[in-house]
């Protein structure tokens, strides 16, 4: 019990930060309503063809606003040597990874939410099914148990900005694969069953990763 | 922090073959001492002679390459968590947050300690800094000064028992190193905590400290009680060891 | 002595696979000649995995113990291995032309190599944008274990990807004995030969490390 | 036989970057064990190792 008050309490902690300046949600959203936008330039209005994309935009477009909020989470840490700070708490790094883990995953689907609706009514598509968000939040799981951890070691090399992508992107592969191949099964309209096998690679990273994340963290902020 | 002023004369600190190695570089090597509890020890030593690599291993904030340490005879390695609660830092850097207000700030390390009644634990603390009148603004509108008062406070929180002082002159003015010394001297941790005090100023170490170590290099290279030692022997003692003027 | 054993076998093995390959497996009907890259193609693919297994192992134990000796048998089997897995990418290129007309295809495979190849890019990368150079094999290491894991995800991903079902898609009805003893002798072949290379490496890196000592107690 | 090429091809690449590399690491090594060799020498004479 005392363990999760200690992960809340990360939590609770960045997300009032996060509150306080909205740094990260409004940056983010801002880019990805102009990614969408472009998509839209560069695949025209016809809706037939919007349909066949679709599902590889909305994916590519959360992947990069991730990507993009990921590489925030971890610099105030760095300020004033708080991550120090942090490490001197009387807690386990774990609940370090966790609190900050799920403070990730708050403001990725807080802009999620806000994104999909406009995705819908940008591109004429019925992307607000349980299916979609289903998809959705399993796939940001994903994102951010990898991401968290990415982000701790990119922040203490040089060019950080530079190093999260190229860390990320090919390991998160395999379920932006499968988050686009049940957003596509999903919007024409196939069942659960359809859906199930993408699903379960989605959830079989998310389980695998929490873990992995989980006993590796500890070494990338100690030195 | 309960049971620091128990009736055993116990040690606080035991160090014995410390190590600590990045890479190919050796920043500590081989380090041996003892503190008792109540004591203050004050450590000199030359930049880059391995001060706050020390300081990290004892606060738990990095791992040492090799070696034993006991703080109140408890392993560190097995019960940092344990430890981590007796222990209060003040470095240089504040460990605030400058999105946060001060109010905030000081409660999210009162949760991560537990500190029992914290608001007013917390009002107690901010009136003790001088900072009450600021505790509902961002620490990062605060100046240099202020964040390091504030930042006292939170080491402050959860009366430490063992304080880690890593050139705590660094960024405060006189004031608030007067203040952090008072606050410590005073019980208001409760009891008189352990001092380990890293520092350039030969000056303050001798006056704030009962025993002095000197660092070289990653070794001990000096180590007495300050009672014999006037603050000019010291210097010729330092520059004896370090090979560098006070 | 063992080294010389392992040299002798492996120039033994790798004759006599050549040998196989060339002159006593039959040619597949469907495919002709060029089939017969397959015996190359899976022993690349095998090292590439097989090197990040020893990623893998390697950077846990230097986690774990920090000694010099696992950092250096993670990056030696990472190096060694990015040789494999561009190898195995430019021979599934070449085995894609005359197969399927394009040099490049979104195999299942051939996508999980490039992919895997990605990661390895990672590897190093991170290692050269570290401040300090501990802690980049630190953070290597936390790559190594990462991408190991990721590994089977990803084969699981691309094979659903392209719609096929996971199996042996290169013959519908299993190998047939004669072509599974060349594809059996020529993987062992490549695994020997790889050891050695290996090996190699890794002698090399200590020496590099040993005149890196040097050159610090000289300053 | 159609498609020989592309067979010899593969193997010969394969060949060509197995034995460069081997090539690489050994001469590489060669050079660093004289270096170290005159290394260590210096480092007696000064009385260090």
């Amino acid at each position: 019990m005392k363990y999760w008050q200690k992960i809340m309490t990360v939590t609770w902690k960045d997300t009032i930060a996060e509150m306080r300046t909205r740094e990260i949600i409004s940056s983010v959203l801002v880019f990805t309503l102009l990614v969408i936008v472009i998509f839209n330039f560069a695949f025209g209005t016809n809706q037939t063809t919007l349909n066949l994309v679709a599902p590889g935009i909305l994916w590519v477009t959360f992947t990069f606003a991730g990507v993009l909020s990921l590489n925030r989470a971890f610099v105030p840490e760095k300020e004033q040597g708080c991550l120090e700070g942090l490490m001197a708490c009387p807690v386990s790094r774990e609940v370090i990874y966790v609190g900050k883990m799920l403070a990730s995953l708050l403001f990725m689907l807080i802009i999620e939410a806000i994104a999909l609706p406009i995705f819908a009514f940008l591109f004429n598509l019925p992307v607000l099914s349980l299916q979609i968000i289903v998809i959705t939040v399993l796939t940001t799981i994903g994102f951010v148990t990898v991401g968290t951890l990415f982000s701790a070691l990119a922040v203490n090399t040089k060019a950080r900005e530079m190093i999260l992508p190229i860390l990320f992107l090919p390991v998160v592969i395999p379920i932006i694969i499968s988050a686009v191949l049940a957003t596509g099964t999903a919007l024409a309209g196939g069942s659960w069953s359809e859906l199930a096998s993408s699903l379960q690679i989605i959830a079989v990273f998310d389980v695998i990763f929490l873990v992995v994340s989980f006993l590796v963290f500890p070494y990338v902020i100690e030195e | 922090m309960e049971e620091s002023g128990s009736a055993s004369p116990s040690r606080a600190i035991t160090v014995h073959g410390l190590t600590k190695s990045f890479g190919n570089h050796h920043a500590l090597k081989g380090i041996d001492f003892e503190v008792s509890r109540g004591e203050s020890v004050v450590i000199f030593g030359p930049n880059g002679a391995g001060k706050t690599t020390l300081i990290k291993i004892l606060a738990t904030i990095m791992n040492p390459s090799s070696g034993r340490i006991l703080v109140d005879n408890l392993d560190l390695k097995d019960h940092a968590i344990k430890i981590r609660r007796s222990i209060g830092i003040v470095t240089h850097q504040t460990f605030l947050y400058g999105n946060l207000t001060a109010r905030e700030n000081l409660e999210f390390y009162a949760r991560m300690y537990d500190v029992p009644d914290r608001q007013k634990r917390i009002r107690e603390l901010v009136a003790l800094v001088g900072m009450a009148h600021r505790l509902n603004d961002r620490v990062g509108t605060f100046s240099r000064g202020m964040q390091q008062r504030l930042s006292i406070a939170r080491a402050l929180l959860h009366r430490p028992s063992l304080m880690l002082l890593d050139e705590p002159e660094t960024g405060l003015d006189q004031e608030a190193n007067a203040m952090l010394w008072e606050a410590l001297r005073s019980g208001e941790t409760g009891t008189t905590p352990t001092i380990i005090l890293t520092t350039h100023s030969l000056e303050r170490g001798l006056e704030q400290c009962s025993r002095l170590l000197i660092l070289v290099q990653g070794q001990i290279t000096f180590e007495g009680s300050k009672q014999a030692l006037k603050l000019d022997d010291l210097k010729r003692l330092y520059r004896h060891h370090t090979g560098v003027n006070a | 002595m063992l080294r010389k054993l392992l040299v002798w076998l492996g120039v033994t093995l790798m004759v006599f696979s050549l040998f196989l390959v060339f002159v006593y497996v039959p040619t597949e009907r469907t495919m002709g000649i060029v089939q017969k890259i397959f015996y190359l193609m899976v022993p690349m693919g095998w090292l590439a995995i097989l090197s990040f297994l020893i990623i893998f192992v390697g950077s846990i134990f230097y986690l774990a113990k920090k000694s010099r000796r696992w950092d250096n048998l993670a990056f030696c089997g990472a190096e060694t291995g990015l040789v494999f897995t561009t190898l195995a990418l430019i021979i599934g290129s070449i085995w894609a032309k005359p197969i399927w007309g394009v040099w490049w295809t979104w195999e299942p495979r051939l996508t999980a190599t490039l992919v895997l190849w990605l990661i390895y890019i990672a590897y190093f990368m991170v290692r050269s944008f570290a401040s300090e150079e501990y802690r980049g094999a630190t953070f290597a290491a936390v790559v190594g274990i990462v991408g190991f894991v990721d590994i089977p995800i990803i084969i699981l991903s691309t094979t659903l990807w392209r719609g096929m079902h996971p199996g042996p898609i290169i013959f519908q009805g299993g190998l047939e004995p004669a072509m599974l003893f060349t594809l059996l002798v020529s993987l062992a072949a490549f695994t020997v030969l790889y050891v050695l290379i290996l090996t190699q490496r890794v002698s090399l890196r200590n020496d590099q490390m040993e005149l890196a000592r040097l050159k610090e107690l000289y300053h | 036989m159609e498609n020989t090429g592309f067979l010899l091809a593969a193997f010969s690449i394969v060949w060509a970057v197995v034995f460069g590399y081997i090539l690489l690491m050994v001469n590489r090594q060669r050079k660093l064990r004289i270096e170290i060799a005159s290394l260590k020498a210096t480092l007696k004479e000064k009385g260090i190792e």
